[in-house]
């Protein structure tokens, strides 16, 4: 057992499966010689050789082609594009392509990648590096859509993502890279589409993912001391979706939160909250309540960056004011 | 392809021998099967049968005539939406070429592709591609793949004159001559970006050769109505990639005769230029060529037939062809074949 | 009074804000000389000149980007992205930089734009020329987002749209084209923001966009000869949403059906779906169902393209099902 | 802006007359005042005073200087997270801008654009564009629709290498050639995309220059630490656009003396290629020159006297401004001053 930052995490994931497999690769800008701006991929080039972690210019719709390309003809190639923000320079090759190929193919081309990227606000860094884009990537069919909360759970679905024969957009929080947690030693593989309930309770269930998990943690335990007990469950993916997990909470609680990062409009609060609205209407006792970050783009100043996230103070006004 | 000159490949530039008989034939044959293919899928489409769009490749034959003729096997090969004439000639078969245009079970893409989108991975056609410009990066990531395990496979990705003027053209010519990847850029210079002249929305006069110095490679402009000329140059680029060389990007200047896409007359094309071109059919010009040489006009007439009867027997065979059911429709999103988001 | 086609009428509406105002020009591949791919710009080129009516290469950063950059510096622009699929080519620019400009730099820059594409699929196209997206645009805070589903609304719509001082997703539905409809002479001028209630009903309201809702209303008007009266509801405008016109409904008929046509996940059924949950839940007698296409790409072949895209048998079907 | 030489855009290309002293002493303050205003940055970062991140232009300060001289005061810049000097000597207030850099409702963009998007529209700077590559087509924008309202005014657009390689750098060039646009596209080559050198990853040496020709363009390339060349190179630039030239692709090359950002103190440059810029120092330079040419030594040190102060000031007033509150964080999304998206 080792004590890892979760930016630890994902090069330990990385690490352990690229000396599984050959055929595990890794391109992105910055990523080898410096080791990613993040420091998400130090020593792997050091490691495994300037073959296969390798820098490229900038040029997000090359990387994401290349391994789309590359995945077709034998390798399981990682792309880093570095701010998730960035996606939207090849949204296309994720969205168009990437997505697509298999379906429009009849299935006759695999693509066993991993696209990985850094996520989320909170570090000042203004409007177009923090956002909070899972909603993007789980609007599109056919990609897997991953976002861990836990230095663990980096390291076991980073696994499972490369192990994955289908696209899975990774997603690492930046607000996280910097948090600890304990780490079993040895081979540590997870499975895609498992939420994990981190608190349990009775008359709430409070759904989170990445960043905002610590928060509904906290949220919950201070709830808790005032009488309001809730599940609080980690999607950990968004696709595949724990229904599941999410529909056995709700039938226990009655009620249900969704904390996420994203913009208001057609997040994955949005939809978490429409399957329950459908599925498990007759367990509800009483409105479905979504905690986002508003309709805006996120601002650079502290101040007002810390305003716009959900904090651990809003969930818990908005659960209290909501179960009275 | 199987009897592709397997010693083709081995040649370095400018050291091409005569072009061997059976090769001239294969071609003449190649761009005869191309030809009545298109004709056909020009019909069914003005008849109702293909629906949606198809955009044809007639006129431009000898590009992938030459090319596909001069590769390797196990080569791969990406294309655009007007991409019939390379996934045939790369060895698809017709009937599931023919399946997929009229949207049945027995399609290469079991009808969920379309005309847009035909693709035979098991003949290395590693797709067609809808989006301008999308495939290029795709293909450097192919070749990149090759070089890594050390297959020797080399890679080929034809676009048109338009799509030089999308980013994912610079960024893909600029990786693939950085990485030295053992890919082949083919444009098809047909003059028009769907109906406006390619002139007209570009800085310089040929879009891609005019750009190959940007990315450190030779400026490489052919005759794509020649078949003799493109295998040549397809051999030499080819080669050059297979043994390290790096990658080329060639322009190969042609027309197509057809509109853009579904029934498009061209008219926005001047009558002169028009007819210039039907006068330089690859097809025409290579039969007299062939003949030139000696070829006895049957054996001609033979592959045209052969090519008939091909295209006459596949279009039964899509015609009966059941549709897809709904048991199809949700299936292949995932590697586990289905297409559920959830659990 | 006159009858128009839907695509006539895209015309029409750019024409009369063209005449009216020589700030605003239009740009896009095929647009000028051509007239469009879909034939929508057909005869302005002839009309406003060559200048003001202008064919682009193939770079759709291009098109956006200028477009952004001339609504920076005194023009009205309207940039064609000719299938909404492409719109992932220059995401970027479109999410990125015109939606986050006027809030990042503190409302010193305003982007007076329109961005029209065609949307939508039931054209045998295929996967990549074939979505809708007005979700992605949705979930972009910053970007209006129209689809109207009339010829009328095209016009009234487009007019409000040029107008407007902020930038405007305009999206086409290709499956409505050759439709046809009453348009009255004279300038037209419609309000982005305010759904139209199209069939008026009391047990169930159908929530609608674009091409879905002729469907709506004739799955309307097929439960109404079963006794199941509903409300149909034309959002028209995704961003202003019309939240009132739709929760009003749900007070009255207790029950929200949504039609749409996006892939399941995130869609803007989600988000409405989410906020009724929310914000009428005491007013709910039973689940909010959500009518969409699969997540799945768009099949090619007219036999199973048609069994993604909501159809009125399954809007029916679906709404009986759910209301006994 | 208001002292800018009056005559020096109505130079045509090689006719540029000495440059006045006023200038020059108009250049040297500027890239003082550049220097100084970086220097602090740099300070209240390492402080924790400036969060998140900053991209200092310190050892740049030429291009800025030189250009900004040589605008017209309505002509339009357009930048990149690394940006401070070309917003700051395009005429933004020294504490309007360290108000942004710490996060306070004084900041040009009221707190909500950080260091990677200072903007002033008032002085033309168009604003700060943080995703590589961006920007370059909304400056073709911009400059485009001068064009068609004839305003005369031409739009600067500066971005580094690594920005050639990103598909916008292409279509925007392609472009604004074909549409004869007055854009001067400067690509500050210093060498480094982040902590990766430039020729490691672009398949040609100078960057911008050697892809001018795909665009029919010129290759310009500049001493981007010498401001008087640079200044030059601008006024031709800007005449050339300003009388209908169309654009102009110009290769500044220069040297950061920092690392990429934050507190980066870029190890991968080799020790003695940064001690080599260290001597080449645009500030050292331009000062010898001038009092080699006669001025002052006193006039020169009260320049960066007045530098000094002006940036203390800008600080404590910065650092006095209160940060912005709840109400400003639902502001502006919209022409209408708000946020809201719903009715
Ligand atoms: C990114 C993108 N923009 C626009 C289109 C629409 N479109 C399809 S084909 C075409 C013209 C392509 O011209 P070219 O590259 O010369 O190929 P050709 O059709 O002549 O073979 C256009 C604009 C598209 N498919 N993708
Ligand atoms: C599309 C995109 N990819 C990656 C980045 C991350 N990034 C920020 S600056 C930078 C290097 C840019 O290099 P260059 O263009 O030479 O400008 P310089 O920083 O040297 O001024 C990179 C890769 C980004 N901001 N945008
Ligand atoms: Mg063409
Ligand atoms: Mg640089």
């Amino acid at each position: 057992m080792a004590t890892l930052t979760y930016r630890e995490a994902v090069a330990r994931g990385i690490a352990q499966e690229m000396a599984r497999d050959e055929r595990v690769l890794l391109i992105g800008e910055d990523v080898a010689e410096a080791g990613g701006v993040f420091k998400t991929t130090q020593g792997l080039r050091e490691r495994f050789g300037p073959r296969r972690v390798r820098d490229t210019p900038i040029s997000e719709e090359a990387i994401t082609g290349m391994v789309m390309g590359a995945a077709m003809n034998g390798l399981r190639p990682i792309g880093e594009i570095m701010f998730s923000d960035f996606l939207a320079t090849c949204w296309d090759i994720v969205a168009n392509q990437i997505a697509k190929t298999r379906y429009m193919t009849g299935g006759q081309i695999e693509l066993p990648l991993v696209l990985r990227s850094a996520n989320g606000g909170g570090a000042r860094f203004g409007g177009q590096h923090s956002q909070s884009v899972e909603n993007w990537a789980m609007a599109i069919p056919g990609l897997k859509v991953v976002a861990p909360s836990t230095p663990v759970d980096v390291v076991g679905l980073m696994a499972a993502a490369i192990r994955d024969p289908n696209p899975v957009v990774f997603l690492e929080h930046k607000a996280l890279f910097a948090t600890k947690g304990e780490v079993p030693d040895g081979e540590l593989v997870d499975t895609l589409g498992r939420a994990a309930t981190v608190r349990q309770g009775d008359h709430a269930t409070i759904v989170a993912l990445a960043a905002m998990v610590p928060k509904a943690i906290e949220a919950a335990d201070l709830l808790g001391r005032e009488g309001i007990s809730a599940d609080v469950i980690d999607l950990r993916t968004l696709v595949p979706l724990d229904v599941t997990a999410v529909a056995t909470s709700v039938a226990k609680t009655g009620r249900l939160f969704t904390v996420e990062e994203n913009p208001r409009l057609c997040g994955w609060g949005a939809e978490v909250a429409s399957i329950v609205a459908e599925e498990c209407f007759w367990d509800l006792d009483g409105p479905i309540v979504r905690i986002t970050t508003p309709h805006i783009p996120l601002p650079a100043a502290d101040a007002i960056e810390d305003m716009a996230i959900p904090s651990v103070n809003r969930v818990v006004e908005t659960v209290r004011a909501s179960m009275q | 392809m199987s009897d592709a000159p397997s010693n083709g490949t081995a040649l370095g530039p400018g050291s091409h021998p005569e072009i061997a008989p059976s090769v001239r034939l294969k071609m003449y044959s190649s761009m005869w099967r191309a030809r009545v293919f298109e004709k056909r899928v020009y019909d069914l489409f003005m008849s109702g049968l293909v629906k949606g769009t198809t955009h044809l490749g007639t006129g431009q034959e000898a590009v992938a005539a030459g090319f596909s003729t001069a590769m390797r096997d196990d080569d791969m090969v990406f294309c655009t939406y007007r991409g019939h004439n390379h996934t045939l000639l790369r060895g698809a078969p017709m009937d599931s070429l023919m399946g997929e245009l009229l949207g049945r079970e027995s399609g290469c893409c079991g009808g969920k592709g379309g005309s847009m989108h035909l693709t035979d991975v098991e003949q290395h056609a590693m797709g067609s591609y809808a989006i301008v410009g999308a495939h290029l990066p795709v293909a450097a990531g192919a070749a990149w793949a090759s070089a890594e395990r050390g297959t020797g496979q080399v890679t080929a990705c034809f676009f048109g004159d338009g799509t030089t003027n999308i980013g994912a053209f610079h960024e893909s010519l600029n990786i693939a001559a950085v990485w030295n990847l053992p890919v082949v850029y083919v444009c098809e210079n047909n003059l028009y970006m769907e109906y406006t002249p390619i002139s007209s929305v570009t800085a310089v006069p040929n879009p891609a050769a005019d750009r190959a110095a940007a990315y450190g490679l030779e400026p490489i402009i052919v005759d794509g109505n020649d078949v003799d000329a493109v295998y040549r140059t397809a051999l030499t680029a080819l080669h050059r990639a297979r043994s390290g060389g790096g990658p080329s990007l060639i322009e190969a200047q042609t027309y197509r005769h057809h509109g853009h896409s579904r029934a498009d007359p061209g008219k926005y094309r001047p009558d002169e230029e028009v007819e210039a071109w039907m006068r330089k059919d690859p097809l025409i010009l290579y039969r007299a060529r062939l003949e030139s040489l000696g070829f006895a006009a049957s054996d001609l007439d033979q592959v045209e037939e052969a090519a008939r009867a091909e295209i006459d027997a596949a279009t039964a065979a899509a015609k009966e062809a059941p549709e897809p059911g709904e048991a199809v429709l949700m299936t292949d999103l995932w590697a586990d074949g289905g297409a559920s988001w959830r659990r």
